[in-house]
């Protein structure tokens, strides 16, 4: 199994899901975060002076999936979220060992 | 330490400043025609309760109370870094409860009570000696003296308030506390006896309809003092918590402004209504024009701003109120959305005093602007007791500046030595890891938000 | 440009069915019997300042001023996405600057000068040229004239800032700048002229006690109009960014409502206070309704259910506050919890027009609703002024019919006129970008919290 | 079911005690001494509306609306969880909805319709029956009898809603509203004909300026009750969810509370001006007196602390408003600060009731203390319908605590018996899972927060 | 090492906290995410209408544990969030290849 | 390539961001999270009653780096958050596969 850590843009969010509903993967992880990259921060105004805010806010989807079935959700996803432009984000495979569904103690892919 | 020396060097160099400012107007003391003060808006019939009079005064009285809680507790608590909201929101509550008894015990007398050479009130009514359900003040005429009295308390409450805005996120609580006691008395007693108690600032004719000087030039001073002997805070950016408190605080504070001028007329009559329509006007142009300015200076208008140029305007047009006319009001908001703006956005950075919450920027400023475009504008037509430069009185700029300069120079100085003072006794300031955690935290052991 | 067509198109269809319904009502123009404007219920003495009037009546100004900031802005700041809640908030900050500023300029003299052909007022009082202290208003015999200058400004403002409710989320400020001078002075204006400045409809006996037509109705339809021709959202689903915020604005609505009807008897008489149970009494029960009818619609009843309910019962008592008795009031309540509540259910979905907030559907149809049911249960008994259907005058309905009729097609037409003329400007909507990024950060340049 | 079994006993135990308490102070309704109750306080001219005593009125009942509807809302929705915000503003919502139906329905009549025997209100006002913009009251006779209803309507609501601050993150929105109606009608009405209606209370010569027995004991005790009968919370731990929701809160309690205290002096006279500096006073005091307690009991103040305290302290003083001098409102205000911190820091844990919000703790213990100060403090020179045991009239003093105690046995005994009635048919809590997913989710399908 | 990443629902993680003090697991890092999966989310109302928010509150604690206190600990998670409701959450376990102490430097099992 | 997890003190969080900007490392993920450990957390006050936070706020960041980078990566957070005081923190090295930059589909270190 692979840990499959995406850093996305926050509105792509419902169609990268979308897309997902149509693969094996049947659940996912979601985390608000805040991304430091390429892409800059935009600049806020108070009373006359500007400050930027340096970092861009971001969602972090958590998807542990079959070895099997890693290659086509890595497609599916750069194909929902990618618009070509800086910012779109990353995604990271991570090996996993175990998995366990708590409620029936399933281990192992059909844990997913 | 640095700081300190920094500061309080700053501040000598202010108060000579002033100093020459005070002797240079000397002769003014001298030439200065008699005037009454704005109570005597009030009719001179004998005094008797009048229901109207009295409905409005009652539910002014609450109006100004509510500019402090929620008000300013809110328009400031709003700005502050959400991990010193609540102590920000504390420093007004404390301060609207402190003043709230003193007053009752020696405030008003002080303030108040018959004139002692022109300086202050005498003790005659300490603890309200004397004031029953049927007492009347000379100073107004047709409401009972326990409303007169409750009106002016949250007058004293509030200038005191306005000060905290430059202090937040950095000054100890207890520091707060013992300069709420000690600024109360030594400052704005005799300042608002001179004014309003037929103190010698009365006598010289000085216009002033609601506390330009009392209220805002007096707690805008202190703001600055406070600041320079504060020192700056550990962290720079801004990041005001939650600008919609920001803009709740600036609509009650607008709300409750109605109670602070229009009540200043102390009844219900045309005078009343003069004072309230100049209000609203002068509030509403300068949001408008520090909206415009930023919008051109920055490239986008901001709600901070509207909310900002509101309470400049509602600021400069408090001396004015009962003076001038439309048209004088609409002025006074343009300079009042305009200058501090600049005085903001330019004059803090470029003098680099900590002044969290522009309290200095927008009171002190707004305030002295007021003051002195009240002896411009004044209109005989609106209020006899106030002609102003352009109805052919030139003497009254002249007097404006002058009380004004002695509150700066007086108030100044009595905030550096009051806060010397209290950095000796509790200090003034809480350690930098208590800043960094936030006051809320290490002040009061709480959390604004658990959402 | 495909929402354009849809827009104009339903547009021109719903213009069409109101010029029919306008024609169909010609002859009730004939028929119609004088009666006079909600005015009148000020005591015909000679014109007199009375200090319990007046104190009434600048609590009453001040109170309708609450509505607005911070009011409706918390109402609508609330149920805003939490990226749009601060230009939400501005809409209504600045378009009460904006009318404050104009009303004393020109708006006053446009709708309350001397009437010209039932049309429109006179010039006389431009720039409040000859208005003092001591003025007092033919329209408001006891009270100072700048107070009922004071006043009637403050439903000048939250009219236009009605309507912003439906044009959220995607409007562009400057646009809405614009939208503010223009339609106040465009359509505003001659309106209020029309049923309060002794114009054609008030000659014609329409009843308005506080604002029905003149504001909710009118409001309502700009809103309508202004949504179809903004078009849709990009992103459907509603989020109310912060409850707690409708809840208090709803709040503040509804105590900022006792000055707008009890306000309206411009006296602090046994009218003011049937007004004022009215208003009471309408707002508690369609919050009751509403709930309940959720409550089986949806299975649960909610809070913003509660707080819709009661603006909507607000909204509906309006014109009728100083004419029905309680039973009236009741009735009233119990139609405007239930039928915006479809409107908004229902009607909206199928119709498909995106009207963020729901201000046509509430304020739209509750004000109304309230137009026509104040031409069936106006009392004689509590106000001599206004006699209805159940008591006997049937015309009055038709009239209050009427009155609706050509508000609705001035509104709607002139609304369309605006948005195409600012569109050709500045253009009325943000890009989509900016749009997803949230209008606070893409217009001002802000970020409502950072907790 | 033990839940059950522990509340009931303790409550027999309660209801003995003060069974017993009454037996006591039997005798005291022989020797006790006409008074007249605070309505008398208005001038006895025959009945004539005067515009000053109307205005006032009417600004009073809408502050003591905006005390339930933003006011205590948002007091109790800050403190709430913020899982739970929406149903707690929900419970005060919706209550005053309810009550302000009833109220004008058979409320008002059976409260203040001719006395019965000195138990109840006649049936003469039903729906207002006879009433009309010309009625006034002989109870207010200076004062539409339409904003006396109004008045005294908004007193009837915000009492049911005090007692939910004891029910909140547990009960059952539809039980609540069964609660509101039952409670309403068979614990206020009689309770506050008793004392304000000529019952058999003022008859016994009780002193309640505002509400100290009718409003606060009487809530606190059903809340006190009804905790007792929910049981306990599943989750201990207190999380204030927002407690700048909270500052605003009691600030606008304390703005509001103006019109309740000063207000039920029915006119615009030197009494209401009494009642309004005792008021601020004792507000004031207890806030300090609190915050100080708890910095020498805790090590640090706490915002929570000053707003506690100054309700606490505004609590205390209604009964006594208009009756005491200023230095009996600072007496008062001392004792309402320390004694309900040490009710809620001491007793509560001792006891184990859960009242979530300290509503038995805060206006039970702080409407007893005040309602029992009043029959010592109570100063001739301030209100000749009072006189108590310092100005040489020990009887008053007696007189209090039977009216004390006839209200908690009263209000007791029947809260008790709603409640068991209303398990019977709805069931008073929501089941375990709801309760841990939040009230706001499962009651009403809202969330307060979407950031 | 590994690291044990646990999505649970929130209100077990006070159980959880207990259990797991009996161990030799002194710290963990807690993160507020949104789940999906087959646990669906609620239904909001806003006048008349509703939507369903499709996301579960979820709690995902981060544990890094030795490798012989990995099975010890798997179990108690189990033992302290099974309900047998759908929803319970999910266990993974990723390798950890380094640990440090930031304030002592120390590496390796000892940094935990 | 390497996941770099540090969990660290919030106001460490600009310095740390400095000191990597003389890096190669051009972005970074970062997470509010609760961290418990031996650094114990505070006491709040509630009408005289006291409850302790048993957690501390918490700033946890994801740095994805080339395997010759671990090295310098791991140096630089130490020196920038250590104060040598208990809950400075922890960081994790985790093993990744593959990287992927969304926007160019570019993949292994050149996506970093
Ligand atoms: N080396 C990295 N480690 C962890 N997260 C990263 C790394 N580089 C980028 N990110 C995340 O990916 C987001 C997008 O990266 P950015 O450089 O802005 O644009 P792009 O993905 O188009 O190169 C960043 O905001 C950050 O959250
Ligand atoms: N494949 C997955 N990858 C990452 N997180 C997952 C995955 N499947 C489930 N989760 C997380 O576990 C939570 C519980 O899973 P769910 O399917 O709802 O119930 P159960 O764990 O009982 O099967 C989900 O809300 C989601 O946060
Ligand atoms: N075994 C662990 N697994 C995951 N996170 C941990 C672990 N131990 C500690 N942490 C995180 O590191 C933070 C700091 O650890 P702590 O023990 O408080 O101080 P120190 O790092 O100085 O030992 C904790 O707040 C927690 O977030």
């Amino acid at each position: 199994m692979k840990l499959i850590k995406c850093i996305i843009q926050p509105y792509r969010l419902d169609e990268l899901k979308e897309a997902l509903g149509t693969t094996k993967v049947h659940g996912m992880t979601v985390t608000d975060v805040k991304g430091f990259g390429r892409q800059k921060g935009h600049t806020e105004l108070y009373r006359g002076a500007e400050y930027t805010v340096d970092f861009v806010p971001k969602v972090e989807l958590e998807l542990v999936v079959p070895d099997d079935a890693v290659q086509q959700v890595l497609d599916l996803v750069v194909k929902a979220t990618r618009s070509g432009k800086v910012g779109d984000g990353k995604i990271f495979v991570i090996p996993v060992e175990e998995a366990i569904r708590i409620r029936t103690g399933e281990t192992g892919d059909t844990a997913l | 330490m640095k700081t300190m020396m920094k500061a309080s060097s700053k501040f000598i160099f202010l108060a000579m400043l002033l100093l020459i400012i005070g002797a240079l107007v000397a002769p003014a003391l001298v030439t200065a025609q008699e005037a009454a003060p704005a109570a005597a808006a009030a009719p001179a019939a004998p005094n008797k309760i009048d229901t109207g009079d009295t409905a409005w005064m009652i539910v002014a009285t609450a109006l100004v109370m509510l500019m402090s809680i929620p008000g300013l507790a809110l328009f400031y608590g709003g700005l502050a870094k959400t991990k010193d909201a609540l102590n920000t929101m504390a420093m007004t509550f404390v301060t609207f409860c402190i003043v709230s008894l003193l007053w009752v015990l020696y405030g008003y007398t002080f303030s108040f009570g018959d004139d002692v050479r022109g300086l202050i009130g005498n003790a005659s009514k300490l603890f309200l000696k004397g004031v029953g359900p049927n007492s009347i003040s000379d100073l107004a005429k047709t409401i009972p003296e326990y409303i007169f009295i409750a009106y002016q308390l949250t007058f004293a409450a509030i200038t005191v308030a306005l000060a905290s805005g430059a202090y937040i996120e950095r000054m100890k609580f207890s520091a707060w506390v013992l300069f709420s006691v000690i600024w109360m008395t030594l400052v704005y007693l005799p300042v608002a006896h001179w004014v309003w108690g037929n103190g010698f600032l009365a006598k010289l004719g000085a216009l002033d309809f609601a506390g330009g000087t009392v209220v805002h030039v007096n707690a805008g001073i202190a703001a600055l003092v406070g600041a320079l002997m504060l020192g700056k805070r550990k962290s720079k950016p801004i990041m005001p918590g939650n600008l919609t408190l920001v803009i709740t605080g600036a609509g009650l504070l607008w709300f409750g402004w109605f109670g602070f001028n229009a009540g200043s007329a102390l009844a219900a009559n045309g005078l009343a209504g003069a004072a309230f329509i100049n209000t609203n006007t002068a509030a509403a142009v300068a949001a408008l024009a520090w909206m415009f300015i930023e919008w051109k200076h920055s490239g986008r208008p901001t709600v901070l701003g509207l909310a900002s140029g509101a309470v400049g305007g509602l600021v400069a047009i408090t001396p004015a109120a009962g003076f001038v006319n439309v048209s004088g009001a609409i002025i006074i908001g343009i300079a009042a959305g305009i200058i501090p703006f600049y005085a903001v956005a330019k004059l803090k950075p470029m003098f680099g005093y900590d002044d969290t919450l522009d309290a200095f920027g927008i009171h002190g400023i707004g305030g002295m602007l007021g003051a002195i475009l009240t002896g411009v504008f004044a209109d005989p037509a609106i209020n006899p007791a106030g002609t102003g430069l352009l109805y052919g009185n030139p003497g009254q700029l002249w007097t404006q500046i002058v009380a004004v300069a002695v509150t700066v120079v007086y108030s100044g100085v009595m905030t550096f030595i009051i806060f010397m003072i209290i950095k000796a006794v509790v200090g003034i300031r809480v350690d930098a890891e208590e800043e960094m955690r936030g006051l809320d935290e290490s002040q009061h052991g709480e959390k604004a938000y658990n959402l």
